[in-house]
């Protein structure tokens, strides 16, 4: 249904992605630095996924949602099994994550790992609302 | 024997991560028996638990690598042991339950869903029993709203979606008075650990003294809307009789413990007995429990579906605890841990024999239910020994709860309360009866004559068997159960 | 002199295991339920033969206590009186036993039938052998649970209906007694049966509450199953089952039971003294008992209802002299138990007899059956002799017995009332005796034979029974007064 | 006149209170499914204000660190509660979304977002189902 005179809408949004997606992945990084961190920051990718889905024209999302589930659990499974390190081996989380000196981007110990961890699932979790709500309409 | 000090941790990391991997398993089997295989390896830890506790007494556990003010502890003591293995070794039934019959219910594809949700509720509810901080409670309070509600919601069909959005309005409600009781709470005392507010509360109580008084009339709002106390009830029949089978087992014999677990642990550890006895709490809970117990049974009477009278008759047993807990005695408060206990493998018994009846025959309303006791004589045999247990026959557990509570009544001399108990297990022979009487004595109407009996799926019948056998065992020798959980009275 | 017996548990525990083995068993063999039945009857007797041997001899028999939670414990132990009531009850369930053999042929549903009926045995044997409140109210409760499947085995709407009325009776009466037994426990602080009674009931209670009130809770909770006037209308609708269910059951079984546990709980549990204060009122309320029933039983057309009435009546006698709180008394209420648990017994196995074989229920429907059935009716008529207490008869001993001890209790209107009563059963039974002899048979009444064999057995057995209590008398009050000084 | 000065300096209270009883009526008493999810949200921001304002402290500093120098905490306010309410916050958009998805559900099963005319339809379609 998206005709081909759409180019402009496809042309923009093959431009836009690519810094919406650093400025996204900027914050989830910088999480323990500067305020935002997981959430904001998956929501900021999610909305450049949403932007290129309805630019690419809102096709079948049955495989796509199960790869995102895919992803998403993947994640927490990711941010479950790293809290529990940091539950049941206090000291072993020193070792391979330092806490680094306070400014720079290895400094917050566990929780850069986890901010990551937040972001992809924050990200998935979103991108499969908008799908499932918009093949709904 | 000191790693079994971070059990109760491991218990829910294993149940968050297990629903964390359920949408990564590929076929439907798998996904509902690692539900399984996790609430299994959870109840052993809780019972590793329970024996430690029984053993070295309570303990804490810190579970960030801050200590107590700042990080989160968990406080595990006898009442949190005991409530952690009654939800995972029920929840394990429930689970074994669940291979035969959650495919038959929910469509396919949200059965993975589904299972995620399940485990997370478990997760969530264990949560609630074993946190000592009242915002990580708060958390988990929320967690097992939101999945208590998924797992109504995911039989997708009309009634289901409507009785989720009636219950989920109404727990979020609740959970807007907990929390803004939490925000009075930290305003006055300036942390969240349960033991640090009760320190801090008890000097600073006569400062401010609206604020207590608000924030526990917020509490028992919040916590009696979540646990169905009686006038705020409404919303509990219809959740849980369109969920499917295993969720409203889940759903009336754990949700709702979990929440008055939860209310007793704030009562107890943060206010404490002496802010307790000034706050008008024994007459409003008595006159709650006592309400519940009567005017609950003569609803559920009125009930023509099986469903919706056992969701009433879940009102009428919360009343019990409810009124055990206002006497403020020992006895009391055993009898009111023994209810739960009580509560939890006799409603889940008769939610999943009723399950099965509407499955396999199809037939909701009691009066179809006439002379059934011949087509399912397990499910049916194991319904009435359910049936007599909640109408306190001897041989059962329900009497050994109606017991203690009905003593702790005399020695608070409150000799009302035991008349209002034995009223009310009257009344509940009046609605369980006749569904026991019309399945065995009754000929089936003419329409639907008898086919040859149905045999069940070992997976179907055994946990209910193993549920039936508990609650006679229960009610001929409860004695090591009740020496272990009269160890948690000794607050009273 | 205390003797452990692990043979007390067979009685209790062997029909549920009877039960069990008939479930499983019968699907393949048809007779295996009767087999089944009349084995586990014979094996209780010959346990309870035992049992009364050894407390004949002055032991009390026991088994440890079962620890059930630390305020109650299942403990069975078995004095004089409980020997007794378990002798008399196995002994008349083996008779019933094959009399329903022959009865039930050709009923619907006779695994049922006959797994309940042991079952039913073996909660009685419960409640003769229980040695403290909470065991007898577990077998309490739980010969209503068992009684009801054989109350309503017709399954047509007649019972059903009156099996609800008797669960109704019945758990609003175990309600009342759940009641009693928590302020029991709470005021003494223990539930066990102590001859001559709790020594806490004697004072002041801790609470405040007069003792009078405990003991109402308890006369009106085990009234109900002893069929007390204003509680006793269950019994007369319970005879919609089977005959050998109201014979066995509604004289021998649920009401001795109710009977049993009232003698239990004035004599064992609130002691004599501490009764002696109040029984005047509730020995009142017991005669208006005695005579209404036997007033209601004349009205009576049909047979087995006017039964149901005189065993009301017979009930209160038992009552009355249980109330009396005397030696004499004691002896005339217990040997009442035995003697009218004999001749009621009887009396329904005729009345069944008759049924099976005209179909005939009413009363005046029965003309000149006595040509017909002489066997049958002369037992009707020997046993309504015994009723009415004409003095060679066992029920003229149990009678004598209570008019003395109304006399000590300085009572003498109650003798007046026992003579009225004795006129009036004379009033209800001799008709039906008068009907079945004297009139002329009318036609469907020419082709009855007698009764089948398997039923006429065990009534003449039975019949003969009748006459020995009353000539062995004295054999039981000697056994019977052995236990009388520690209860007084 | 006391009572005046006690409101003064108690503003904070009134304020979330007031606005946690708007929310608290608006779920409970409205019909209709978008009107109660907003009274929702007004219910949960009423919360998290009133548990931030407890832990402000007149005349200190946002708790951010800027270029990690030495943590003197007196310049701070308590930072606590702020972390408190992303979680909460959290929870509150969590709930709001599971609200809306089951909404779109009921829409596209009943026709109406109005709670009443849902129960009626489901009557009128039990009572004669």
């Amino acid at each position: 249904m998206i005709e081909d005179n759409d180019i402009i809408l496809k042309q923009a949004a093959r431009v836009l992605t690519p810094f919406i997606l650093i400025y996204g992945i900027y914050i989830t990084f910088h999480g323990h630095l500067t305020p935002g961190g997981g959430f904001s920051g998956g929501t900021v990718i999610a909305s450049s996924l949403i932007l290129n889905r309805i630019s690419s024209g809102n096709h079948g999302s049955g495989p796509e949602i199960d790869r995102m589930m895919g992803i998403a659990s993947i994640a927490l499974v990711c941010y479950g099994l790293i809290k529990a390190m940091g539950t049941f081996f206090p000291d072993f989380t020193h070792r391979v994550l330092p806490r680094g000196i306070p400014g720079d981007l290895l400094s917050g110990g566990a929780i850069l790992p986890l901010n990551i961890a937040v972001g992809f699932v924050v990200a998935c979790v979103m991108y499969i609302f908008f799908c499932l709500i918009g093949e709904e309409a | 024997m000191e790693t079994v000090r971070n059990f109760p941790v491991l218990i829910i990391y294993i149940f968050f991560i297990g629903s964390f991997i359920q949408p990564l398993v590929r076929n439907v089997r798998i996904s509902l028996l690692l539900t399984v295989a996790i609430s299994a390896v959870s109840s052993a830890a809780s019972a590793a638990v329970v024996y430690y506790v029984r053993t070295n007494g309570d303990f804490l556990f810190d579970v960030a690598p801050w200590s107590a003010p700042w990080g989160i502890e968990l406080s595990i003591g006898t009442l949190e042991a005991f409530v952690i293995a009654v939800i995972c070794s029920v929840g394990t039934l429930i689970s074994i339950y669940g291979i035969g019959m959650v495919e038959k219910e929910i469509p396919a594809r949200n059965i993975k869903i589904y299972n995620a949700l399940f485990l997370a509720l478990l997760g969530s509810m264990t949560g609630i029993a074993a946190t000592g901080d009242i915002f990580n409670m708060y958390v988990f309070i929320e967690i097992t709203s939101i999945t208590a509600c998924g797992i109504i919601s995911v039989k997708d069909d009309k009634k289901s979606i409507e009785a989720t959005v009636k219950y989920l309005v109404y727990s979020s409600l609740a959970s807007g008075c907990i929390l803004l009781a939490i925000a009075l709470l930290y305003g006055i005392t300036g942390n969240l650990n349960i033991r640090y507010i009760h320190h801090h509360l008890t000097e600073v109580m006569y400062l401010y003294p609206r604020n207590v008084l608000l924030a526990s009339c917020l509490i028992i709002v919040g916590f009696g809307l979540k646990a169905a106390m009686f006038p705020l009830h409404f919303w509990l029949p219809d959740a849980h009789s369109s969920a499917p089978t295993t969720s409203s087992a889940v759903l009336s014999a754990l949700v709702l413990k979990a929440y008055s677990v939860g209310l007793i642990k704030i009562l107890t550890g943060v206010f404490g007995i002496v802010v307790m006895s000034l706050l008008p709490l024994k007459t409003i809970l008595m006159y709650l429990g006592s309400g519940a117990v009567l005017i609950g049974s003569l609803l559920a009477m009125t009930q023509s579906r099986i469903k919706r009278m056992l969701a009433y008759s879940s009102v009428v047993q919360m009343g019990y605890i409810f009124l055990a807990l206002s006497l403020f005695n020992r006895t009391g408060f055993t009898g009111a841990l023994f209810q739960i206990l009580n509560h939890a493998l006799t409603k889940t018994l008769l939610f999943l024999s009723a399950g099965n009846i509407k499955y396999y025959t199809g037939k909701e309303s009691i009066e179809q239910l006439k002379g059934i006791g011949y087509r399912m004589p397990v499910t049916m045999a194991v319904f009435s020994v359910g049936a007599l247990s909640m109408v306190g026959l001897p041989m059962t557990s329900g009497f050994n709860s109606k017991w203690y509570i009905g003593y702790g009544a005399i020695e608070a001399g409150k000799i009302g309360v035991l008349i209002v108990i034995v009223i009310s297990s009257l009344l509940n022979a009046a609605y369980y009866l006749p569904v026991v009487v019309s399945a065995f004595f009754r000929r089936p109407s003419p329409g639907d004559e008898i086919q040859q009996p149905v045999n069940l799926p070992w997976f179907t019948s055994v946990p209910m068997i193993v549920m039936a056998v508990l609650i006679i065992v229960l009610g001929l020798y409860p004695d090591p159960v009740i020496n272990f959980i009269s160890g948690a009275a000794k607050i009273f | 002199m205390e003797k452990t017996m692990w043979l007390i548990y067979l009685p209790v525990l062997l029909p549920v295991l009877g039960l069990v083995l008939m479930i499983r068993a019968s699907k393949k063999y048809i007779l295996m339920e009767r087999v089944f039945s009349i084995t586990s009857a014979v094996l209780v007797f010959i346990i309870n033969v035992g049992v009364i041997y050894w407390v004949s001899k002055g032991y009390t028999v026991s088994v440890p206590p079962l620890k059930v939670n630390n305020f109650l414990q299942i403990h069975f132990q078995v004095d004089r009186l409980g020997a007794l009531f378990a002798f008399l009850a196995s002994l008349m369930w083996i008779f019933v036993t094959v009399y329903s053999f022959g009865y039930m042929r050709g009923h619907a549903k006779q695994l049922r039938y006959f797994a309940f009926f042991t079952v039913c045995l073996g909660i009685t044997m419960g409640i003769a052998y229980s040695a403290n409140l909470f065991t007898l109210y577990i077998f309490y409760e739980l010969l209503t649970v068992a009684t009801y499947p054989l109350v309503v085995h017709k399954e047509d709407k007649k019972a059903l209906d009156a099996g609800k009325k008797y669960l109704i009776y019945s758990f609003s009466g175990a309600a009342l007694i759940l009641i009693g037994m928590i302020l029991v426990y709470a005021s003494t602080g223990t539930l066990d049966f102590v001859p001559g009674g709790g020594t806490a009931f004697r004072g002041a209670l801790p609470m405040g509450v007069p003792v009078a009130a405990y003991f109402v809770l308890f006369f009106v909770g085990f009234g109900v199953k002893s069929a007390l006037v204003p509680l006793h209308s269950w019994l007369p609708a319970a005879m919609v089952a089977p005959t050998p269910v109201s014979a066995l059951l509604h004289a021998v079984a649920v009401v001795k039971a109710g009977v049993f546990s009232m003698t239990r709980a004035v004599y064992y549990v609130f002691g004599p003294e501490a009764i002696k204060g109040f029984n005047a009122y509730f020995v009142y309320i017991v005669a208006f008992s005695i005579l209404f029933g036997s007033v209601l039983a004349i009205g009576q057309t049909n047979l087995k209802r006017r039964l149901a009435y005189s065993t009301i009546s017979q009930l209160g006698y038992v009552l009355l002299g249980v109330l009396l709180v005397n030696s004499r008394g004691y002896t005339g209420g217990v040997l009442h138990i035995v003697n009218h648990g004999l001749i009621k017994i009887v009396l329904f196995l005729c009345a069944g007899a008759i049924i099976t074989r005209t179909g005939k229920t009413e009363i005046n429907q029965l003309k000149g059956i006595g040509k017909q059935m002489p066997v049958t009716m002369g037992i009707f008529a020997l046993a309504s002799v015994c009723l009415v207490g004409i003095p060679p008869t066992n029920g003229f001993v149990s009678k004598w017995y209570l008019s003395l001890g109304s006399l000590d209790a300085g009572q003498p209107l109650l003798v007046a009332v026992l003579l009225l009563s004795a006129l009036l059963t004379a009033a209800y039974l001799f008709p039906i005796v008068g009907i079945a002899f004297f009139t002329k048979g009318d036609r469907e009444i020419q082709g009855v034979e007698e009764a089948p064999r398997s039923m006429l057995y065990p009534l003449v057995a039975l019949a003969f029974l009748m006459l020995a209590s009353g000539a062995f008398a004295d054999r039981i009050i000697d056994f019977l007064a052995g236990g009388l000084e520690e209860a007084f | 006149m006391s009572s005046v000065v006690h409101l003064a300096n108690n503003y904070i209270y009134i304020a979330s209170f007031t606005l946690f009883l708007i929310g608290f009526s608006i779920l409970l008493l409205n019909s209709n499914l978008i009107k109660k999810i907003i009274g929702m949200n007004i219910m949960d921001t009423s919360v998290f204000l009133l548990f931030i304002s407890q832990g402000y402290i007149k005349g200190r500093k946002a708790p951010i660190l800027e270029g990690g120098g030495s943590v003197n905490p007196a310049e701070y306010v308590n930072p606590v509660p702020s972390a408190l309410i992303l979680t909460g916050i959290v929870v509150a958009v969590s709930v709001t979304a599971f609200l809306l998805a089951l909404t779109v559900k009921l829409y596209n099963l009943y026709g109406t977002v109005d709670m009443d005319e849902i129960i009626e339809i489901r009557r009128s379609v039990d009572g004669n189902s």
